[in-house]
């Protein structure tokens, strides 16, 4: 029965890369049958007007500020969708918490993740609510998101650095990782079994350097687009990485909101005390509790 | 023209994005201002090629943006071209600046110091009331003040120093008369110590 | 204008705007109307296209207007007079001069030409540094498109010689015959608003209004038209002396009080009043700011607190919010000679008072308010009848407050091309009754001289004014007035007559206060002030004949010498005025570049109205000095830098460096509308609290040179030398 | 029907700016925005040329087609307006528009962007015709009043015209033909179909 749902795991790992990174390369296709044969501009061009390569991105952008909007849909919709058939069919995971308790995060790390956590979920959802301007009828709502989009994105790029550097030295790769990622982290299975990670396991990891190293390219790109200090064609390239690895970030966001909520049970309480319990981490943590 | 084909979707995607439902103006009156701007037009192209073209415009057709404000022509006060101005004044403030696309020399034009003619008058760095200087500050006085005193020191110079002891500098931006009137009293104040700005 | 009026009568523009649509050519020389006259490249960019002339434009500094020529030649400063003998000369050679034109309209002509001899084009390429084969192409384009029309404005005649320049142009119509024809002329763009009818109301130290010089017989005149008498206003002055004596001028005024040039007047100048002026319009001006620190008073009578506000830094200074020019009325001349009535828009703003109001004031603490309003009662329109009364020699007479507002009220009805009102209340009649208007039935005169019209119709022959014989240096007699066959249709005299005088005895047409010699004069169809020939020979000036002479201030020292300039002038407007000795060969080695100055379109005059707008301010908010890109980086200048320009006289201002191939690699061009700075010094906070202007800069005033024109004593601020160095 | 377009004759602009004031004072446009533009070539050498660039008010506007929320809309008469209750201030117009149209005001708190504010063809917006909110947002509406544009009826040479596209065309082609040169109207291929 184990490989049975292993597989099917699976299979729904590989849709949802195909829904999200393979829908890339139909777009692709259509665009280029669609601007494939975009003319010259010549007016303007010599007096600087006009950027000599607007006919290069106008086209395209157009084509995907119309098509953005759908990219994410298949990511709100089918990640949670992913994860319930994960909650319904394998469950989450549960420990007894006995043994040590295991001092995990200091006082300071907490505060500082909180507050990161605070400031990211509001650019999250606020950024979406900019991406869904339509559905929310635009004008001042929208307006008010938008510097609200700003002011947590700032905030999170001031706030986010000590974390960052606290945290980096764990959240360096290790050769086990491969392990890990060999055996999806074991949350494909209902049993409880040995992981090789050491403080952060490889999905912690993948999340860190996503939403930091992710977040930084996300705050540089968005302050020269909300600032417009750049040549169009440089602008929407930025915009283009804003949403696409905005993407990426929201797919993350939701799979850490469900890890720490749902999955693994006490997940949550351990971020809020700073202690985790000895047999949670000697199944999810094994690597740490050997090197020590 | 390949250029045509530059927006072939986003030309779909505007029907999609109807311009007639919420915004779009009421079509009817719409083409109504349509047939006035075409007449604009024609205006236009008189006062820059031919012969100029009149516009006809109904009395009931006109929606005044300005309601009961009238039109006074003058004159710009930047070169020595002399564009027309027309001033729109409602209630006795300046509103607009109208075009004057019927004047002769200009035939509405101006340039960037004369489309701005308004803000002489609405310019925030107007002076407000007479000063003087009073230990190194500027002091708020009032026109009786200012006048009493400037014009009994100018008289105390003149019969210590003589007329000559005082200089006038006129100018070229007042009227004919005030110019006129500027070189009359140097005259009667005794003196040919009297110049403006077109020392040729 | 002193060189205009000295050729054929008036200093005025001979023509209108309107009219250079008729132009087949077009040359433009000292002058950069796309940014000073926008409005005016309208008809002259009409005149471009539809006749297909040729726009040639001669300027030391590749200006916007140059962006539109066909023809653009770079010239060297304070070079005009022998590029434009030069030109002369070329067509005289070449035989193509007007000999008819110049046979019976023209003065003093074989003098000139022995004098212009001297300009080939060889000459002139060392001189000027203009190629010969330029001045023969572009002599041959002006022999080749007439009518042509020369245009000027300040860059032709703010030179030690500008008087020279602007009479060597008028020469060079007359011997086009381009002259009182549609399409030609001197079309002089004058800069302010009512330059034309402030000159013409002789602001002037030198003239009462309508250019009554300051003698007896003028003094009589005037003070019949203001009903005082003539011992009365003798009695006002100090003496009758100085009752004849040309005053201070604008350009020099402030050496009556800090006297480093020796005054020729009784007493130093203690108070000065800026009624409308600027004073960072004045070269030297950091010698001006010495006589604002030393004087007992200065009052500024205007809208905004000018410069002049801040560089006041004693308690000596009063400031008299006048209103602007919208919130009051009056007649005004625009540069074509035309007169609008500036209607009053608004009533005066804030705590401010009108110009009018002003005057009223001071002339009842003055004492003599009886006598000055004697004949004014209704305020603005009795004054301009009052002008009108007397402004005879001009013909203002005709141009009475009702019909000027009528022309304004009606200027749909005037036709573009003509300026003619065709039908309507002014049918006939020339837009603003171009000045002369002779009489209050005349259209007025649209282009002066010309003489395929009626003179009741707009018609004028040259003026006689200058007498009808001379006799010239080589011995040669000529009769100064017109040749016969030369007349106005319908002229009784089929010829030259001299200026009509004693049909009132005792008067001539210009003090004859009854109007009756004019009248007489336009019925018999002819001018009131003769038919006579235009001048090329102007024997009442230093150079009878305009020839180059070298700048003071002169970059070529090897020219100084061959070409020199003036002796000195011991009185010139009650100032001692430095010529010969101040032109100096070596000066060049300390500053080895040429400054001069122009305008903004963005800005005006001294700048205080136009910095005080936030939208122009936004524009335009730096002041700058324009630097060649090969000099720049000659001195490791780069773009936006701040540079320090110094001046022979010591002043210094800190400006920032534009690097542009507007200008040449040994020139500097600094735009003059700057204020509120002092050699690197702000003066921000001497402002009224609330009134700095949204942009301030340094005057390029401060370091524009020493120089004054030999006749006017207009400042030399085009043809300076200069330092430049990084800040 | 009638189409409304700007043509700027490259000849003829001078660069005096006038459209920029006229513009600016008559729509009380605050400082820092600019509806209409100046731009030179070639400063200062042979071949300098200048052009005066505001919205085009294209046929097929690349604004309109990324505009998220469609604030921006075209009239009948082609005119491209934005209605600023809607707009969110997000900057695609900016990035789809050859021109550099789209302009936004500063807001105060870190650089945060105000909603959309460019060129009307003074046909002020979507407000009631005449009314103070359509002045304040949008400035004047000289179309509903049947006049031209400011920019265009103040310009000092007549190089910027403004009105029905076959109109200006006329008047620009008859001047062309004059002036014997073939120049072609900048930005038409661009903005018009």
């Amino acid at each position: 029965m184990k490989p049975k749902f292993r597989a099917v795991g699976m299979q729904a790992a590989v849709a949802l890369f195909l829904l999200t990174a393979g829908s890339f390369v139909a777009y692709a296709e259509m665009l280029l049958r669609k601007f494939g044969s975009i003319s010259t501009v010549q007016a303007f061009k010599e007096f600087g007007v006009i950027s000599p390569q607007w006919h290069k991105y106008a086209g395209e952008f157009i084509a995907f500020t119309h098509k953005i909007g759908s990219w994410y849909l298949p990511v709100l919709v089918g990640v949670p969708l992913l994860f319930l058939l994960h909650y319904l069919v394998i469950g989450p995971k549960s420990f007894s918490h006995k043994g040590q308790p295991i001092p995990f995060y200091g006082a300071f790390t907490r505060f500082l993740h909180w507050a990161v956590a605070i400031l990211f979920s509001t650019v999250v959802v606020t950024g979406l609510m900019v991406l869904y301007a339509k559905a929310l009828g635009g004008g001042s709502l929208i307006l008010t998101a938008r510097t609200l989009h700003l002011l947590c994105g700032y905030g999170f790029a001031v706030v986010a650095i000590p974390l960052f550097l606290i945290w980096l030295k764990d959240m360096l790769p290790a050769p086990y990782d491969i392990k890990w990622l060999f055996m999806a982290g074991g949350y494909l299975s209902k049993d409880v079994k040995e992981v090789p990670a050491g403080k952060f396991n490889l999905g912690q990891k993948m999340w860190f350097w996503l939403a930091f190293a992710g977040g930084a390219v996300m705050v540089y790109t968005g302050y020269y687009i909300s600032s417009l200090s750049l040549q169009p064609e440089i602008l929407t390239g930025y915009l283009k990485i804003h949403l696409i690895l905005g993407l990426f970030i929201v797919a993350l966001f939701i799979t850490h909101l469900y890890m720490s909520l749902f999955a693994i049970k006490g997940s949550l309480s351990s971020m809020i005390s700073g202690y985790k319990w000895e047999d949670e981490v000697r199944v999810l943590h094994s690597r740490m509790l050997k090197k020590s | 023209m390949a250029s045509r084909k530059i927006f072939k979707t986003s030309g779909h995607s505007q029907t999609d994005r109807p311009s007639s439902t919420k915004f779009t103006l009421n079509p009817k009156l719409a083409r109504r201002s349509f047939m006035k701007i075409a007449a604009a037009t024609a205006a236009l192209a008189g006062m820059s090629v031919g012969p100029k073209v009149v516009r006809n415009l109904r009395a009931e057709e006109r929606k005044e943006a300005y309601p009961g404000s009238k039109i006074v022509r003058t004159v710009c006060t930047h070169c020595a071209v002399g564009c027309g101005v027309k001033a729109e004044v409602q209630n006795g403030v300046w509103v607009r600046q109208e075009v004057a696309s019927d004047h002769p020399i200009s035939r509405g034009g101006h340039c960037c110091k004369g489309a701005g003619a308004i803000d002489m008058v609405t310019s925030e760095k107007r002076l407000t009331s007479p000063m003087k200087r009073v230990n190194g500050k500027w002091q708020k006085i009032s026109w009786q003040q200012a006048l009493d005193e400037v014009c009994s020191k100018l008289m105390e110079i003149r019969d210590k120093d003589g007329p000559d002891a005082v200089h006038w500098n006129g100018s070229a931006k007042v009227s004919n008369e005030m110019a006129y009137l500027q070189r009359k009293l140097a005259a009667f104040w005794g003196t040919n110590n009297i110049d403006h700005q077109a020392r040729i | 204008m002193a060189g205009v009026a000295n050729t054929w009568g008036y200093g005025a523009m001979t023509n209108s705007m309107n009219d250079i649509r008729h132009s087949k050519l077009i040359f433009m020389i000292g002058s950069n109307a796309a940014e000073a006259h926008p409005v005016a490249m309208q008809h002259i960019l009409y005149a471009k296209e539809t006749n297909n002339a040729p726009l040639i434009v001669i300027d030391p500094r590749f200006t916007k207007l140059a962006a539109k020529a066909t023809d653009y030649v770079r010239i060297r400063p304070g070079t005009d007079t022998a590029f434009v003998m030069g030109l002369v000369n070329e067509i005289v050679t070449n035989g193509w001069h007007d000999k008819d034109f110049i046979r019976k309209r023209v003065a003093g002509f074989p003098e000139m030409c022995e004098i212009a001899k001297h300009y080939t084009p060889e000459v002139v390429e060392d001189i000027t540094g203009i190629p010969a084969s330029e001045v023969k192409r572009i002599a041959k384009l002006l022999a080749t498109h007439r009518p042509g029309t020369v245009i000027w404005c300040m860059g032709a005649t703010q030179h030690s010689i500008g008087s020279s320049n602007t009479r060597a142009l008028c020469i060079l119509q007359l011997v086009l015959g381009n002259m009182g024809v549609s399409g030609g002329g001197t079309n002089i763009f004058r800069g302010h608003d009512n330059v034309q009818g402030a000159t013409d109301m002789c602001v002037l130290s030198h003239s009462l209004p309508a250019y009554y010089g300051i003698k007896d017989g003028s003094w009589k005149h005037w003070c019949r038209v203001w009903d005082v008498d003539y011992e009365w206003m003798k009695s006002r002055f100090h003496s009758k002396e100085y009752m004849n004596k040309k005053g201070f001028t604008l350009a020099r005024w402030y050496q009556g009080v800090i006297q480093e040039d020796k005054i020729s007047q009784y007493t130093p100048i203690k108070a000065v009043v800026f009624w409308g002026c600027a004073s960072n319009s004045q070269s030297q001006y950091h010698k001006l700011k010495k006589a604002l620190d030393k004087l007992d008073l200065v009052v500024i009578i205007d809208p905004f607190p000018t410069m002049t506000a801040a560089a006041c830094e004693k308690d000596n200074v009063y400031l008299l919010p006048s209103s602007s020019q919208y919130e009051t009325q009056g007649s005004v001349t625009s540069s074509s000679r035309q007169i609008q009535w500036r209607f009053k828009v608004v009533d005066p703003v804030h705590d401010s008072k009108d110009d009018y109001w002003i005057m009223d004031e001071m002339v009842k603490r003055f004492g003599f308010h009886d006598k000055f309003y004697k004949n004014i009662k209704k305020i603005p329109e009795d004054i301009t009848r009052e002008l009108c009364k007397g402004s005879l020699t001009i013909g203002y007479n005709g141009a009475l407050p009702e019909r000027i507002k009528k022309h304004t009220l009606h200027w749909e009805t005037f036709d573009v091309d003509t300026l003619q009102a065709k039908g309507g209340p002014c049918d006939g009649e020339y837009y603003g009754l171009p000045w002369p208007c002779w009489t209050e039935t005349h259209p007025g005169t649209p282009i002066l001289y010309d003489i395929s019209k009626p003179v009741a119709k707009g018609g004028l022959p040259f003026r006689a004014r200058f007498g009808t014989e001379h006799t010239y240096w080589d011995g040669r007699k000529e009769n100064l007035l017109a040749a016969p066959g030369v007349y106005n249709p319908g002229s009784e005299v089929k010829g030259g007559y001299p200026e009509f005088k004693d049909i009132v005895p005792g008067t001539n047409w210009k003090t004859d206060l009854s109007q009756k010699t004019i009248k007489v004069a336009i019925s018999k169809g002819m001018a009131p002030f003769g038919n006579a020939r235009a001048r090329c020979v102007c024997w009442n000036f230093p150079d009878q004949v305009p020839i180059h002479r070298e700048p003071l201030h002169s970059p070529r020292p090897d020219l100084i010498a061959k070409y020199p300039t003036y002796p000195d002038k011991k009185d010139q407007y009650r100032v001692y005025t430095k010529f010969k000795s101040e032109q100096k060969p070596d000066l060049v080695k300390k500053y080895p570049y040429i400054l001069i100055t122009g305008r903004m379109v963005e800005h005006m005059g001294g700048g205080a109205e136009t910095r005080s707008n936030k939208y122009l301010a936004e524009l335009a908010p730096n002041m700058y000095a324009e630097i060649s890109t090969r000099l720049a980086n000659d001195l490791g200048i780069r773009d936006g830098e701040m540079i320090w320009i110094e001046s022979p006289e010591q002043g210094r201002v800190k400006v920032m460096a534009k690097v542009t191939d507007r200008v040449d690699d040994k020139t500097i061009f600094m735009p003059f509308h700057f204020g509120g700075m002092f050699m690197g010094r702000d003066l921000s906070k001497n402002y009224p609290e609330g009134t700095r202007p949204y942009c301030i800069g340094e005057p390029a005033n401060i370091v524009t040179n020493y120089g004054y024109d030999i006749i006017t004593q207009i400042q030399g601020t085009k043809e300076g030398l200069c330092q430049v160095s990084k800040a | 029907m009638a189409r409304m377009k700007f043509l700027c004759d490259i000849e003829r602009c001078i660069d005096c700016k006038g459209c920029v004031i006229a513009c600016k004072e008559g729509n009380g446009v605050p400082v820092g925005i600019n509806r209409r533009r100046v731009i030179t070539i070639n400063q200062g050498k042979p071949g300098e040329k200048s052009i005066s660039i505001a919205c085009m008010h294209c046929s097929d506007a690349p604004c309109i087609a990324v505009c998220p929320v469609n604030a921006i809309y075209q009239r009948d008469d082609g005119i491209v307006l934005v209605n600023k209750d809607v707009c969110i201030g997000c900057g695609y117009c900016f990035m789809a528009c050859p021109f550099g149209v789209p302009q936004f005001p500063k807001g105060d708190t870190f650089g945060k962007r105000g909603v959309m504010d460019k060129c009307t063809f003074c046909a002020g917006g979507p407000a009631p015709n005449f009314s103070e909110k359509e002045r304040r947002l949008y400035g004047q509406n000289r179309i509903a009043e049947g006049k031209v544009p400011l920019c265009a009826a103040m310009c000092s040479t007549k190089a910027l015209l403004a009105g029905d596209g076959d109109k200006i065309a006329r008047i620009f082609q008859e001047r062309v033909a004059r002036r014997g040169s073939g120049a072609a109207a900048p930005g038409w291929s661009t903005a018009y179909k």
